[in-house]
């Protein structure tokens, strides 16, 4: 495939880290002094780069050496899978932005640099072909999540913050460790270590030390996606969380991880991959159960959409797992339309907290009488997220549920099971704050026009991906039948 | 055979003995510089007279005069007076301490006598050849110990001031 | 025959450090334990023939000096904050 | 383009009726009505005019490596008889509705939904391929939730609508699973490939009891009936449209699309008919007892779709889609009176305190009688003629068993629904109670039409379809025409001795004896106590220990445990240095004793 090499790609990584740290600057010098400066100064900055990314073509790339005795290279790629996370990308970090202008008093300047920061660290992860380059970005990403869920959270946000950053380490160290190892391998093969993915992938190991390694890699995503076992951190992140914090965390962070089995996991590790199909699919299939049936009980609305992203999340694993090209497209669909539902819930969520400030569900009641609009857009969130035709859940279920099923029936029925489950919750909590008599209708204010500006591109994000996806699949053609070739091929002809 | 090693080596230990075992820190501090004076032959017996009269000039004039300074500073009286090792637990722990030295001393001497490895007489120039040596291979170390010591002299110094900011 | 005065006088100073209680006995008894050190290196020169061992005792004289000196200068200070040069009465090293 | 056109019509009025009502609230009310109205005609004449032509029309929708799923519109034969179902009945419920709902404050709301309905109910009818039909299926499902809780004031309503969604989400589940493992044996879900393909006979059973089983879920059979009843809470012309004419039929509409699969499974054919059979029995039993005019229309509702399945489970396809429309006019006729009785007496449903509406509401009470009388399967009415088959293929398919138990349920039917009939309009009580205006009366008065000449029409689709329509001995067909005729006859009369104002006394007695009996039926045989205590008690345990246990005390407290161990090892470490210089340096000379110790015994 044509590819060349672009320092657009640099640029676009680059830019929000040169004006987070611009803006700092100014800031110290007493520039920019009041605190609209500094938040339109940073949304005009996301909305710059997300008219860089636009202008991308899916497949340049970008290569330079960087420290030639361990073999690493600065190396950016884009390519029909990750175009698709990098636009979501750029398209949540302004809704966030300007989501978070009333939500944020205090220390507006550190505010806007994390959330600047975290945007370059983000765009890098998804962009890095190579694997220290990854690791890097994997790591800085953590920094200003700590930040902001530790300074503008709730009341534990120490806790929280805490715990998000201490799973996401443990899984990140022996991500490093299965990466030292393979550039070594590399060394010994061919004599020259390096850290480039391509690279990477002609390295063959035996057997054993590659199951292990792919155990590594696949602890270090599944922590961040997350699956079944290791979730505990997502609801407390989330609870904690402010509002942009929250929508960030669940519409990219967690993506992440089902990037990273796709893109570095499995053509990697074809053989080990195919070794742990069976443990794979059946946490997916518990997470998708686990989630929904634990949804169902929980009281505070964050908390409910939380464990509804481990439940969607596991559908994820479950697709990807299973390891055929019609799971793997669900999966990667499931993921965004993940990113527009969730984002979306938690906007909602975010802004029935500012008018009621408090997430108990049981405080609530009859908001669909004095909120029609807040009303609407809840519905049409949650029913994206429940799978139903014609938004863009229901493209990612289904493909995952048809694919996992020609794999592996079992799971594949007990993952199915998670449309009756999540109707289930979501109608509950739905019931309960839209429906029945209104507890505190003074206080319930409609949405603002700013407020359904915010909500737009995620519903339009719903239906074009639930209606329309052509493009989205046409763009994704060339990297799964990449993938399927890494798997069937590349699995066995050292297996 | 070599009467005098025999007596010195008397004196020495008896001092020593005495040095851990006396009262008064005052009696110890003596008896301590009795045992540098000891050595001080010893070496003079092996021929090393440079180290012989250095002995006497650095270690028994100045160091022990530092110790017996400090011991006066202290004021005796207020040194405790030690307590008889009462508990059942401390004289074991000194018995067991005693026989372990004393084994180990047993086997230390019986390795010495049994690789027994005559003196050599290192002829009569003794002193010039240790400062040629000390001069031409050791030179670094020679002007490193004048660091350690200036090192030594300020660090005493700040240790022993009285900080009234410390003292707050 | 040296080295076994030697080793006598460094097992007595070995002695002295851990059954006295005042500090001020234990660094005698250390300065008795490097003497016997200084013994054994000239010992040992005199038998292989070399000086070196000579030169060392220069330098291990010299350090001892300057161990004797911040030793005494930490009991004073010591005996300033705590009023005796017990050792079970200064125990503060824990926290 | 016309098909496109045809469906995509009513989502348009829904959009428009959508943001209308989100952000523009002033304009004239009975505009939403119109516009839905008019969409839904635009339909019906689009329909008329392709009627029984195959048309079809494709987009591409998900494409992904070998796997196609376009966005596939068929019009056949079978399709266009239902469409034209939808669309006729529901343009006549919708100008019913723009009059009933005219005071409701969220009338576009309302009509948004419904045009969304339609919408989706098209997309069902027409759906190329089983996952297209099963977006139309779960829209459809989505607007039953939406209208069923229209009025959410109210949280009984608001859980009704969760209760119908949830059930038909656990029949949509059946339905997946059944077009996975359709589309793992012939590798496409396109119905043309799949009724052409050779399949084993196990995956075919297994994929047609999966599908069935979504039926059930859909069209109220036994197992996943109990949402119907409790979706009367929506407005009068929901039920009428939704859970009388149109949702409910889809179940039938699955089957006979599929009915070449479904012939291939033998042993599923007994299976659904006995199910048909066995709904349609209770839900008579219990529309006996009914005192809501609502509740005794839905559970009669249930009762017919049972026949419905009762016929496809003896094959009887052709007579399913004819009792299918002539159900859709005569039940729609029933709930639109019943509406409109409701209208008149302000919201009363207690048919109790009705009685004597002959006078009160004449025209309101003629068209309910022709309803009454098409529904009791009086000869030449439309329920005769369609009841009357079914019963008869079911006889000629040697099943005599079921046909008897038809033939009772017949009757009770006819017993019930004159039951109702009687308590409501005839007897002498006048309670006062407006007729209603004519903008709700015209549509009643085609449906009657309708439901009167339906027999006729009947007769010549039947024959048209293109299943095997053997012709039988008409001979034995006349005699069992009588014998239903007399049953429906029987039941009238016995309803009529039972419920004439002196039989009071005879009444109270039978109420004494047979107490237990009526208030079982009453509560619907007790089923959904039974499932609540069942299934939903023990499942909220469930998924409270399931998050305290595993999520709160299990990972949790690992994680907790890990980090206090972290701190409880630090603590005891700090205590083995306690500070005391002269322990330290005693530890320092065991140390080199020890050394030394190993030192020399190495060297021995």
């Amino acid at each position: 495939m044509a590819s060349y090499s672009s320092h657009l790609l640099s640029l676009l990584v680059f830019l929000p880290a040169a004006a987070a740290f611009l803006g700092l600057g100014a800031r110290g010098l007493g520039l920019l002094r009041r605190d609209v400066a500094l938040w339109y100064g940073s949304l005009f900055v996301t909305v710059l780069t997300f008219g860089l990314g636009m202008m991308l073509s899916p497949n340049s790339e970008e290569k330079y050496t960087w420290i030639p005795q361990l073999g690493v290279s600065y190396a950016l790629s884009l390519d029909g899978l990750s175009v698709w996370f990098v636009l979501l990308t750029l398209l949540v970090m302004p809704i966030a932005l300007f989501a978070s202008m009333h939500a944020i008093r205090d220390r507006v300047a550190e505010y806007c640099f994390h959330m600047l920061l975290l945007e370059t660290a983000v765009l890098g992860s998804f962009l890095a072909a190579d694997m220290f380059l990854f690791y890097v970005f994997w790591e800085v990403m953590l920094v200003p999540m700590l930040f902001i869920i530790g300074i503008y959270g709730g009341k534990e946000r120490l806790f929280a913050s805490m715990k998000f950053v201490l799973f996401t380490f443990v899984g990140s160290a022996c991500m490093l460790v299965s990466i030292m190892v393979l550039v070594y391998m590399h060394k010994l093969q061919f004599g020259v270590p390096s850290s480039y993915l391509p690279d990477l992938l002609r390295v063959h190991g035996a057997i054993i030390p590659s199951r292990l390694l792919f155990s590594a890699f696949a602890l270090a995503f599944l922590i961040k996606m997350p699956c079944f076992p290791l979730h505990t951190w997502l609801p407390d992140a989330h609870v904690q969380a402010p509002t942009a914090g929250s929508v960030i965390l669940a519409s990219l962070l967690l993506k992440l991880g089902g990037y990273g089995l796709v893109r570095i996991a499995f053509p990697l590790f074809p053989e080990a991959a195919h070794f742990f199909q069976p443990l794979g699919m059946a946490l997916g299939a518990t997470a998708v159960i686990y989630g929904a049936w634990v949804a169902i009980v929980q009281t505070d609305m964050k908390k409910l959409v939380a464990y509804s992203s481990v439940s969607h999340m596991g559908a994820v694993v479950l697709g990807l797992f299973a390891l055929n090209s019609i799971a793997m497209a669900g999966s990667i669909a499931q993921m965004i339309s993940h990113g527009f539902a969730t984002g979306g819930l938690f906007l909602i969520v975010g802004m029935i907290y500012e008018r009621f400030h408090t997430r108990e569900i049981a405080a609530f009641g009859g908001l669909a009488r004095s909120m029609p609009k807040m009303a609407f857009f809840l519905v049409l969130m949650t029913f994206a997220s429940v799978a139903l035709p014609g938004t863009s859940g229901f493209v990612g279920e289904f493909l995952i549920l048809l694919g996992a099923w020609q794999t592996m029936p079992v799971y594949a029925g007990i993952a199915a099971l998670s449309a009756i489950f999540g109707a289930v919750y979501m109608l509950k909590w739905i019931e309960r704050i839209l429906y029945g008599q209104a507890k505190s209708p003074s206080l319930a204010v409609d949405l603002s026009h700013r407020e359904i500006l915010i909500l737009l591109p995620f519903t339009l994000g719903i239906f074009w991906l639930g209606l329309m996806p052509g493009s989205f699949f046409h763009q994704l053609e060339p990297s799964i039948l990449k993938m399927q070739f890494f798997l069937t091929t590349g699995g066995y002809h050292h297996g | 055979m070599d009467v005098p090693f025999y007596i010195c080596a008397g004196i020495g230990i008896a001092a020593a003995f005495s040095v851990i075992l006396q009262r008064r820190a005052v009696l110890s501090v003596l008896s301590l510089m009795v045992v540098l004076i000891t050595c001080a032959a010893m070496y003079a017996m092996l021929g090393a007279h440079f180290l012989a009269v250095l002995q006497i000039l650095v270690y028994a004039g100045a160091v022990m005069v530092l110790f017996v300074f400090v011991v006066m500073l202290l004021d005796p009286e207020i040194l405790p007076e030690e307590v008889r090792p009462q508990s059942i637990l401390e004289r074991l722990w000194i018995f067991i301490l005693t026989l372990g030295v004393s084994t180990i001393f047993a086997m230390l001497v019986w390795v010495f006598a049994h690789r027994y490895v005559p003196y050599r007489q290192m002829g009569a120039d003794n002193t010039e050849k240790v400062s040629l040596l000390l001069f031409s291979e050791h030179i670094a170390a020679f002007e490193a110990t004048s660091l350690i010591l200036i090192a030594a002299i300020v660090g005493a110094l700040t240790l022993s001031k009285r900080h009234r900011k410390a003292k707050g | 025959m040296v080295e076994s005065f030697a080793a006598a006088l460094f097992l007595i100073g070995l002695l002295g450090i851990v059954l006295r209680r005042t500090i001020l006995v234990m660094l005698m008894s250390l300065e008795l334990m490097l003497n016997a050190v200084n013994l054994t290196f000239v010992a040992f020169g005199q038998q292989q023939g070399l000086l070196t061992g000579q030169v060392y005792v220069f330098f291990t004289m010299t350090i001892a000096a300057a161990e004797a000196a911040i030793g005494l200068a930490l009991v004073i200070a010591l005996f300033r904050t705590f009023r005796s040069v017990d050792t079970h009465a200064v125990h503060g090293m824990r926290e | 383009m016309q098909l496109a056109f045809l469906c995509f019509l009513p989502f348009l009025a829904s959009i428009f009726n959508g943001f209308w009502y989100l952000f523009a609230k002033k304009p004239w009310k009975m505009a939403a009505g119109v516009v839905s109205t008019l969409a839904l005609f635009t339909s019906f004449c689009l329909a008329s005019a392709l009627a029984f032509h195959d048309v079809t029309f494709s987009l591409p929708w998900i494409a992904t490596g070998s796997f196609e799923l376009p966005f596939v519109l068929r019009l056949d034969h079978l399709s266009s008889i239902f469409v034209l179902v939808i669309t006729g009945v529901g343009t006549l419920i919708h100008i019913y509705a723009t009059v009933y709902m005219a005071h409701d404050s969220g009338i576009q709301k309302f009509f948004a939904y419904l045009s969304l309905f339609c919408g989706s109910m098209l997309v069902l009818v027409l759906g190329g391929s089983l996952p297209i039909l099963f977006c139309g299926w779960e829209g459809v499902g989505l607007c039953s939730y939406l209208l069923i809780s229209f009025w959410f004031d109210d949280s009984e309503k608001a859980k009704a609508g969760a209760k119908a969604f949830i059930v038909n989400r656990i029949g949509d589940v059946g339905f997946l699973l059944g077009m996975f493992v359709l589309f793992q044996a012939c590798g496409s879900l396109d119905i043309e490939t799949l009724t052409h393909a050779q399949l084993s006979p196990t995956t075919v059973l297994i994929a047609c009891s999966l599908l069935f089983f979504a039926c059930t879920g859909k069209s109220a059979q036994i197992p996943l009936y109990i949402w119907l009843p409790d979706a009367m809470a929506g407005p009068t012309p929901v039920s009428a449209l939704i859970h009388a004419a149109t949702m409910v039929t889809s179940g039938v509409y699955l089957v006979t699309r599929l009915h070449v699969l479904f012939d291939a499974a033998e042993s599923l054919h007994i299976v659904m008919a006995t199910v048909g059979g066995v709904t349609a029995f209770v839900a008579a039993t219990i529309a006996l007892v009914q005192d809501d005019i609502k509740k005794v229309l839905a559970y009669s509702t249930v009762s017919q779709l049972g026949y419905l399945f009762l016929a496809c489970g003896v094959g009887a396809y052709e007579a399913a889609v004819f009792h299918v429309v002539t159900h859709a006019f005569f039940k729609a006729l029933l709930f639109l009176a019943a509406g409109s009785v409701i209208h008149g007496m302000d919201g009363e449903q207690n048919m109790w305190k009705m009685g004597g509406l002959k006078k009160a509401m004449p025209v309101t009470f003629a068209t309910f009688t022709l309803g009454w009388l098409a529904i009791c399967g009086i000869p030449p009415f439309s329920g005769f003629f369609s009841k009357d088959e079914i019963l008869f293929h079911t006889f000629t398919s040697g099943h005599t068993g079921l046909w008897a138990l038809g033939l009772v349920t017949a009757c009770m039917t006819a017993f019930y629904m004159t039951r109702l009939y009687i308590v409501t309009f005839l007897g002498t009580k006048h309670t006062h109670a407006h007729e209603s205006s004519w903008g709700m009366l015209a549509p009643l008065c085609v449906l009657a039409c309708l439901s009167a000449l339906g027999g006729i029409f009947g007769h010549m689709i039947s024959h048209t379809l293109a299943f095997h329509a053997e012709a039988e001995s008409s001979q034995l067909e006349w005699i069992l025409m009588l014998v239903s005729a007399c049953i429906a006859g029987l039941g009238i009369a016995l309803a009529f001795f039972m419920y004439d104002e002196s039989r009071q006394p005879i009444r109270a007695r039978i109420q004494k004896q047979y107490g237990w009996l009526s208030t079982a039926l009453a509560h619907a045989w007790y089923v959904d106590e039974a499932i609540d205590l069942v299934l939903l008690k023990p499942l909220r345990q469930i998924y409270g220990f399931v998050w305290r246990t595993i999520d709160v005390l299990c990972i949790d407290g690992f994680i907790m445990l890990l980090a206090s161990g972290g701190r409880a090892s630090g603590d005891v470490l700090r205590l083995i240095q306690p500070g005391f210089l002269h322990i330290s340096i005693a530890c320092m000379v065991m140390g080199a004793f020890f050394i030394m110790g190993y030192m020399v015994y190495g060297q021995l």
